[in-house]
């Protein structure tokens, strides 16, 4: 048997795509399930297992057929019944998905493969969200696995997709075991990043958790394992003097370093004091940690991924001038009373653990009295969803990083969502940036939409609930053997082959 | 028998008292599997809904008590993360432990007691000293030098052995002992130095005790002295530290699983406590508990056969 | 015999080996306490630019992955490494010699002190190490505490062990009969001879906490960051261990030094003062 | 004369089998002396026993590991010459060596218990002989061999004693293993390095007798160490007095015991207490000071542990005031445990123990009672200084530092040692000195009963007479009551008003000194009597 192992970025938290926004299982879950539609090179959704689809005249109600021959992997076809659950689950759990229900009327099935969607008022990017390819994704499950509820955790991994999750062999933390699905019928197109047809080339593919970054790379530089999904920067020179190996990047669009504030509580309640620090935030300093060579990071002084369509530098003389004069001008002008901030600092994250003391760093410089609270991930988590002030155990920093997919417009951006309580942690409150949002959603033409993201842009810069760090693309490292990787929005695996002997 | 009885019923109070103790120690943090299920970029109202469906938000002693109710049945819960019964899981990962730990010690005790002795009966000379002296290298060197080093050397310089990974046995003899040959070697540097300094003190006490220079009244050869006597009585603490040993190694191997890729217990726990999962850390800690009291058990009745007079 | 144990600092001292690790040792006590005067720079001082340097003029030894000098976080770093060491050597063997001996003499406390012992064995040590970290956050003391906690069986069962035997010495029999009290019994008679043994102890849970440290820090659960400990150093330096070895070599090899001068010295020192070597046969 | 006597003095004189000439053996650097022997020459016949003795330290054991090449590392015979049959041992090469060892000459330990290996048992190591040195021979045959000399050294079902481990098995029983051990395959030279030392007296006598018998059946040299002048009475053909590394002296039996020419050796011959009690002394008809009624004590016998063992049983004793009480019985008879329950370090399982009011009104009765023990070497805390241990009871008892101090030098003084022991350290005297030390301790604590439990047991012969002496000496000048507990009936006649006969946790006689030894009412007491070393020869 031709077996395929990938070393995956870090352990998956949960086989269910539908709980964790862990973008890590998508590299599971793109494997072993399928969406309604999927997103292609250009970032349009194609159809994937619909196979055809009509939208009445006044945009409001869709039409959607299942394409012939799609089955789960218990042999039981899918239905419409199947496709109505999953995506109330995913309604139920995804933000972007809520989005679309509140525009939804009815969702009802037509016929067997067939089923209706009837929207209140007309939403341009209805099929976009139902080609959502980051976490959470609207995979197609099975009616029966996630009958407890959306909050049930699926226990039992049965998708339409080209690889079937083998349970008996899977070691749960250690490696994830997937064989070709044979019954599988892969659409016509050829692969189109999601879209295109999924076949699977391999007979089987083995997904595994190496804890150690060196260990992995003494894997792939022996031959034991074919590629590792993202390494470690620092390994770089290693891997490129290895010439069975190709190192280059699967997600050209990158990721972006966050500096995310509490905006809820002083000092950072006060958009002073976040402005005079986006001031001193000097990007090279992160993506000199980040980025393995200067030409894999990117000063990126946009809220929105460099290079995508949205991007501009409106407003964004607010970031980096790295006068230390006028920050510290304004933060005097601030209500900071000099009382300690506290900066979350993951010590399992090697990354985020540089940022921070980076971060660090530059507030102390200009007059911040800083504390670093060192710990685990998980107690980092936890820590992070106190709100309130430092002293009842709450925070003021963090540190993280955001995929092109959170940050590629007002609409999925995601540390730019200021929708309060509700929005994500840091919680920054503006009506006027969330009227924009609102209206960049429900614009039609790009010219439109382009002028509302400038502004969003412009607004966000002038509130400042977070400081772009810097952007840059991880590295992926696979032996010369394995072909067909995709560079792109998205890099699944089922489409990798693995040409016979050397 | 009753010796054995005495022992089991004097050893059985350690698991309720582990088994309370962990409960509290963990969940005293306060942190949450469900934030952590949920990932970086949850919402707070996803991350409550999971914490519901998962049972953690009722109070502690309820879960407690819920955990030992569940226990009484025979059944250790289900991992929160893995969704699978933790039971499987801690028996997946209970192979490769065992048989680093197993080949650890075995080296350890092929290697240090030997060296040990040797320098016990060459007490002061140059070989002593050499002993002495890397044995205490052994103990300060960095595991994971040593570990990068010999990948280095060995697989990829080499290509003798693989550089990562573990082969169970049911994948053949010969690629199970090939991925086991370095993870041991590198796990038993300290080991090895430990017993060697061990075996070291015991058998040079035992080489002044008469009997010692009885068997040479006897005519009987040095080798015959170190092997036949010395050895033989000094068994009893080489044979307890053995236990005491493959008890802390389930715990030790975390570093040396890591390095080498090895889906071991000490990876499990380490995982499970970086990501709060619970009903897996319970489930370790019990079962480690009820190991140890076994593994007592074990050295104390070979002990008690090897020195008849620790019987009584 | 009389000549050596009466003299057992001249003794120490004639080894040239161990002559060589006090020299190691007190140099690097020394280095640490004096770190804030002479080290080059501010250890803590980031400049991510000028990250994973070389050895050079300007960085003596080379900057790590955030760009701070190693030289100075290495003189930092034996402060915490140091200190970490000798506090939980004295922190353990003072409660698990404590309860050792209590438990070894006193009876009746035997069962219930060495069950606790027995429970805090059962417990694999990281998961321990690991738990008091949780429970008492990312602090010094904490940090004391979880490597701590983890050795105090050990200790408690040899000192118990020992007590047994010292215990049925005529010597502690005569005590009693002068009246002795039991914590005068165990503090002056127990205790001073049954050091040698726990002096190697000592020597051997001082130089684990050091290394116990750095594997907590592997673990990314030790001593933060900002600060520097040979352990965090290392555990931070293997990320970039091919491309900049001299990050992890210079704390390893002070690590290395420190736990190995430890151990002779340790070795040495319960060779010399042997109270089982008086009186011969 | 014996027999034995007879025998060989009447033989032609027979080629010595062993001879010693001039052997000088150095010690490592840092010992008390430079050389543990200097220059000792003697012979051995075939079929002889030859008796070394001397006091402690005087090189016995050296010069026979020379002979069996056991010296202790740092231990080196520099010049001389160690003649076997005519051959030269220091110039064989180790390996011929080891090839003479257990087989041409062998040696029997002092410590039956620890000179056998606990962990195997006892036919193993017998067999162990035959397996290092005749190789050829089958399993069967050796535990055959093996069976055969377990037999002949009268030891009872000689199959079940073979699978015993050491810990199983009497000391007497452990010793006949030790000499089976040592006589398997007919060594020319046996050397015996006080063999009976650790045993009780009857015990003591059987072993004796076996070796006589068991020379005079193989024709094999005995080279016999002890430090008992009445074992030498029993048993020597030829004697060696040793002292200080030299040999002082040296003849035939009868006329070294007597008519020695040296001072020394007569010293050492007056040490030996006489068999006869001296003069009873008026027994002290004072106050009742202790009184025990019906005490027993029992160990284990718990819920876990399947033997009980009664260690006293129902004992009912007296002491008055200032009397001296010996008691003396075999091993394990529950003398050690009787003196512990008086002195309050055990509880007994029943009975009664009252110790009349103090006249110095002195508190609990574990102040009151003082004790002596055994091992002069493990009875100090070596940790300690002198004056530290001395003052320790009497400050714990609220008496002042300065006081104590005081008292402590004056004390120092009464046992015969300088003031500057004060300072010292405990392994910086000898073990009579440390004995003196110890009975000075006791006596700081002013007590009214003063327990000796084989106080002068581990000294040798010269300086256990002295320390008998300063006891018996004090005792009556303090008026304190005493009970003195011993397994050599020679000593207790010497020092007791009263003598109490133990055995098995029971007293089987007790009375006046000299009517015990003189009128014994028990069998036992007259087994114990008869099995005196001595005792035989000199009627
Ligand atoms: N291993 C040793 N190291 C140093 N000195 C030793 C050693 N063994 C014996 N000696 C010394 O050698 C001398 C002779 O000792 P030896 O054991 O022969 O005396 P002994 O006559 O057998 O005494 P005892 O009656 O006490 O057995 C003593 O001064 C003793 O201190
Ligand atoms: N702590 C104990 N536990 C169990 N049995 C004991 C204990 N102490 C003494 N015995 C037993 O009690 C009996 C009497 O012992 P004791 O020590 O009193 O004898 P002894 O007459 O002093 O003998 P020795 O002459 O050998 O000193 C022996 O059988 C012994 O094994
Ligand atoms: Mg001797
Ligand atoms: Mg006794
Ligand atoms: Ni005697």
């Amino acid at each position: 048997d031709e077996v395929l192992r990938i070393v995956l970025d870090s352990d998956l938290p949960s086989l269910d795509p539908s709980q964790t926004t862990a973008t890590v299982v998508t590299d599971f879950g793109h494997m072993v399930f399928e969406t309604l539609f999927a997103m292609d090179a250009a970032g349009q959704p194609q159809p994937q297992m619909v196979g055809a689809h009509t939208l009445s005249e006044d945009g409001l109600v869709y039409t959607f057929t299942l394409r012939p021959d799609l089955a789960f992997h218990d042999g039981a076809p899918v239905t419409s019944a199947d496709v109505i659950a999953s995506l109330e689950r995913f309604f139920a759990k995804d933000a972007i998905g809520t989005v679309l229900q509140q525009r939804l009327a009815k969702l009802e099935a037509v016929g067997d493969t067939t089923f209706r969607m009837t929207l209140s008022e007309p939403f341009g990017l209805t099929l976009d969200v139902l080609g959502k390819y980051s976490p959470i994704v609207p995979y197609i499950y099975p009616a029966r696995i996630i009958a407890g509820g959306p909050d049930a955790v699926i226990t039992e991994p049965v998708g339409s997709g080209p690889y079937i999750y083998d349970a008996a062999e899977t070691r749960p933390g250690s490696v994830i075991v997937l064989k070709r699905n044979e019954a599988y019928v892969p659409r016509a197109e050829p692969q189109d990043v999601l879209a295109g047809s999924h076949a699977g080339s391999v007979d089987r593919v083995e997904l595994l958790t190496i804890p150690d970054s060196q260990t992995s790379v003494n894997a792939l530089m022996a031959g034991e394992i074919d590629m590792i999904s993202s390494i470690n920067p620092d390994t770089l020179d290693q891997l490129e003097e290895d010439d069975a190996i190709t190192v280059a990047t699967r997600y050209p669009a990158g990721e972006t370093i966050l500096l995310r504030f509490n905006n809820l509580t002083a000092p950072f309640n006060d958009p002073r004091a976040r402005r005079a620090f986006a001031m001193v935030v000097d990007q090279n300093q992160y993506l000199a940690v980040a980025a393995a060579r200067p030409e894999y990071g990117k000063v990126c002084k946009s809220i929105f991924t460099c290079d995508s369509p949205y991007t501009t530098d409106i407003g964004s003389e607010a970031v980096g001038s790295l006068d230390l004069e006028a920050a510290k001008a304004l933060l005097a002008e601030s209500d900071y009373d000099g009382t300690p901030i506290v900066v979350l600092q993951p010590t399992d994250r090697p990354g985020l653990q540089a940022y921070a003391l980076i971060a660090a760093q530059e507030l102390r410089s200009i007059g911040f009295n800083v504390e670093l609270a060192a710990s685990d991930w998980a107690s980092l988590l936890q820590r992070r969803a106190l709100k309130g002030p430092q002293a009842e155990g709450g925070w003021n920093l963090f540190v993280t990083t955001a995929s092109a997919d959170n940050m590629v417009n007002p609409f999925v951006n995601l540390p730019g969502n200021t929708n309060c309580e509700t929005s994500w942690a840091g919680w920054p409150c503006d009506e006027a940036a969330n009227a924009i949002r609102t209206a960049f959603m429900n614009a039609t033409t790009l010219e439109e939409r382009k002028k509302l993201a400038d502004d969003f842009q412009a607004r966000i810069f002038e509130i400042m609930p977070f400081v772009p760090a810097g952007q840059f693309v991880h590295l992926g490292a696979w032996n010369k053997d394995v072909g067909n990787v995709i560079q792109g929005p998205a890099s699944p695996f089922y489409g990798l082959t693995k040409s016979r002997g050397e | 028998m009753g010796f054995i009885l005495k022992r089991l019923i004097s050893a059985l109070p350690v698991v309720p008292i582990v088994a309370v103790v962990i409960f509290l120690l963990i969940h005293a943090g306060g942190s949450d599997p469900a934030r952590i299920l949920a990932g970086d970029t949850a919402t707070e109202a996803s991350v409550e809904a999971l914490r519901r469906h998962l049972a953690l938000d009722r109070p502690l002693g309820e879960q407690f008590l819920a955990w030992l109710v569940q226990l009484g049945k025979g059944d250790l819960g289900t991992s929160i993360f893995y969704q699978r019964p933790v039971a499987e899981i801690i028996l997946g990962r209970t192979g490769a432990t065992a048989a680093l730990a197993l080949s650890a010690i075995f080296l350890s005790v092929l290697i240090g007691v030997p060296a040990g002795a040797y320098a016990a009966m060459r007490l002061g000379k140059p070989v002593d000293k050499a002993v002495t002296f890397f044995s205490a290298l052994g103990f300060s060197m960095p595991i994971f030098l040593v570990a990068y080093s010999m990948v280095y050397l060995f697989s990829l310089k080499l290509g003798w052995l693989p550089a990562q990974g573990y082969a169970p046995p049911s994948n053949g003899l010969w690629a199970f002992v090939r991925s086991l040959a370095l993870p041991a070697l590198t796990l038993s540097i300290f080991n090895i130095a430990l017993f060697a300094r061990v075996s070291r003190a015991t058998v040079s006490d035992m080489l002044k005790q008469d009997f010692i220079r009885t068997a040479a009244a006897k005519g009987a050869s040095p080798r015959r002295i170190l092997f036949v006597h010395a050895m033989r009585a000094a068994a009893v603490p080489i044979v307890t530290l053995i236990g005491t040993t493959f008890a802390g190694l389930i715990g030790g191997v975390v570093v040396t699983e890591s390095l080498f890729n090895i889906p071991g217990l000490g990876r499990l726990v380490t995982e499970a406590i970086l990501k709060r999962d619970f009903p897996i850390i319970q489930g370790l800690v019990l079962m480690t508990s009820v190991l140890y009291v076994m593994i007592n058990l074990c050295i104390d009745l070979i002990c008690a056969a090897l020195d008849p007079r620790l019987a009584r | 015999m009389s000549a050596q144990t009466r003299n057992w600092p001249r003794a120490m001292v004639s080894d040239p080996l161990t002559a060589a690790a006090l020299l190691i040792l007190t140099t690097l006590v020394l280095l640490a306490a004096a770190a804030p005067w002479i080290s080059p720079v501010d250890p803590t001082f980031v400049d991510a630019t000028a990250r994973l340097r070389p050895p050079s003029a300007e960085h003596w030894l080379g900057t790590d992955r955030v760009g701070r000098d190693i030289l100075s976080r290495a003189l930092h770093g034996a402060r915490i490494s140091l200190s970490v060491g000798a506090l939980v050597t004295v922190v353990a063997l003072s409660i698990g010699v404590t309860l050792g001996l209590l438990a070894g003499y006193v009876r009746m406390l035997d069962g219930i002190i060495m069950r606790v012992m027995d429970g805090l064995m059962a417990i694999p040590s990281v998961l321990l190490g690991v738990a008091a970290l949780m429970a008492f956050g990312s602090t010094p003391q904490a940090l004391v505490l979880a490597i701590t906690l983890p050795t105090l069986p050990e200790i408690a069962r040899l000192s118990r062990s020992l007590a047994l035997t010292i215990r049925t010495e005529p010597f502690i029999e005569a005590a009693v009969m002068a009246g002795t009290r039991t914590p005068m019994l165990l503090w002056r008679h127990i205790l001073p001879n049954a050091a040698a043994p726990l002096i190697v102890l000592a020597s051997y849970v001082c130089a684990s906490a050091i290394i116990v440290e750095a594997v907590l820090s592997f673990l990314g659960i030790g001593t933060p960051s900002e600060q520097a400990s040979w352990g965090n150093m290392i555990a931070e330096g293997r990320s970039s261990f091919q491309r900049a070895p001299w990050v992890v070599f210079v704390p390893s090899i002070l690590l290395a030094l420190t736990v190995l001068s430890i151990n002779l010295i340790g070795d040495r020192l319960r060779d010399v003062t042997d109270p089982l070597r008086l009186g011969g046969r | 004369m014996t027999m034995a006597h007879a025998l060989a003095s009447n033989a032609a004189p027979l080629a010595p089998v062993l001879s010693l000439r001039g052997v000088t053996i150095a010690l490592p650097e840092g010992a008390d002396r430079p050389h543990a022997v200097e220059e000792i020459s003697f012979d051995l016949a075939p079929g002889e026993i030859l008796c070394v003795v001397g006091e402690s330290g005087s090189g016995k054991s050296a010069t026979s590991f020379a002979v069996m090449n056991l010296l202790a590392r740092g231990m080196n015979v520099t010049s001389g010459q160690i003649l076997f049959n005519g051959d030269d041992l220091l110039a064989l090469p180790t390996e011929a060596r080891r090839k003479l060892s257990g087989q041409a000459l062998s040696m029997i330990f002092q410590e039956p218990m620890t000179a056998l290996n606990p962990v195997q048992s006892v036919g193993q190591q017998i067999e162990e002989v035959l397996v290092i040195h005749e190789p050829g021979l089958s399993r069967a045959a050796r535990r055959a061999r093996m069976l055969e000399m377990l037999a002949s050294v009268h030891l009872p079902d000689p199959a079940a004693i073979a699978k015993a481990r050491p810990h199983q098995i009497s000391g007497g029983q452990r010793q006949r293993v030790m000499i089976a051990m040592a006589l398997i395959l007919n060594p020319s030279v046996l050397i015996a390095d006080e063999p009976t030392t650790a045993l009780d007296v009857t015990t003591q006598k059987q072993i004796l007798k076996l070796i006589d018998n068991l020379r005079r059946a193989s024709g094999a040299g005995v080279l016999f160490i002890t430090h008992d002048i009445g074992v030498v009475r029993e048993i020597a053909d030829r004697v060696i007095v040793m002292r200080g590394g030299k040999i002082v002296e040296a003849g035939p039996a009868d006329q070294v015991l007597n008519n020695p020419r040296e001072a020394y050796t007569q010293q050492l011959i007056d040490a030996v207490p006489p068999l006869e009690p001296p003069p009873p002394r008026a027994l002290p008809e004072g106050p009742t000071l202790l009184e025990i009624n019906r005490l027993g004590k029992a160990f284990g016998g718990g819920f876990w542990s399947s033997r009980r063992v009664d260690a006293v049983r129902d004992m009912d004793l007296r002491l008055s005031q200032g009397e001296v009480l010996s008691i003396v019985g075999e091993s394990g008879s529950g003398k050690s445990t009787l003196a512990r329950i008086v002195a309050g370090l055990v509880p007994p399982t029943s009975g009664s123990i009252a110790l009349a009011h103090s006249p110095h009104g002195a508190s609990s009765r574990k102040q009151r009672v003082q004790m002596v023990f055994q091992d002069p070497n493990r009875s100090l805390n070596p940790r300690i200084r002198i004056g530290a241990s001395l003052i320790e009871g009497p400050m714990n008892a609220g008496v002042s530092r300065a006081k104590a101090l005081d008292r402590s030098a004056q004390l120092i003084a009464r046992v015969g040692l300088d003031p500057s022991a004060l300072q010292r350290y405990p392994h910086q005297f000898s073990g009579g000195q440390r004995q003196r030390i110890c009975i000075a301790r006791a006596l700081a604590m002013e007590p009214d009963l003063l327990i000796a439990d084989e106080a002068v047991s581990a000294l040798d012969m010269t300086v256990q007479k002295q320390v008998l002496e300063l006891l018996s000496e004090l005792q009556r000048e303090l008026g304190l009551g005493m009970i003195f507990i011993t397994h050599d009936l020679r000593v207790a006649a010497q020092i007791s008003d009263r003598i109490c006969v133990m055995q098995k946790g029971q007293i089987v006689e007790q009375g006046r000194a000299v009517d015990v030894f003189n009128a014994p009412a028990s069998a036992y007491t007259r087994q114990l009597l008869d099995a005196m070393p001595g005792r035989g020869t000199a009627a």
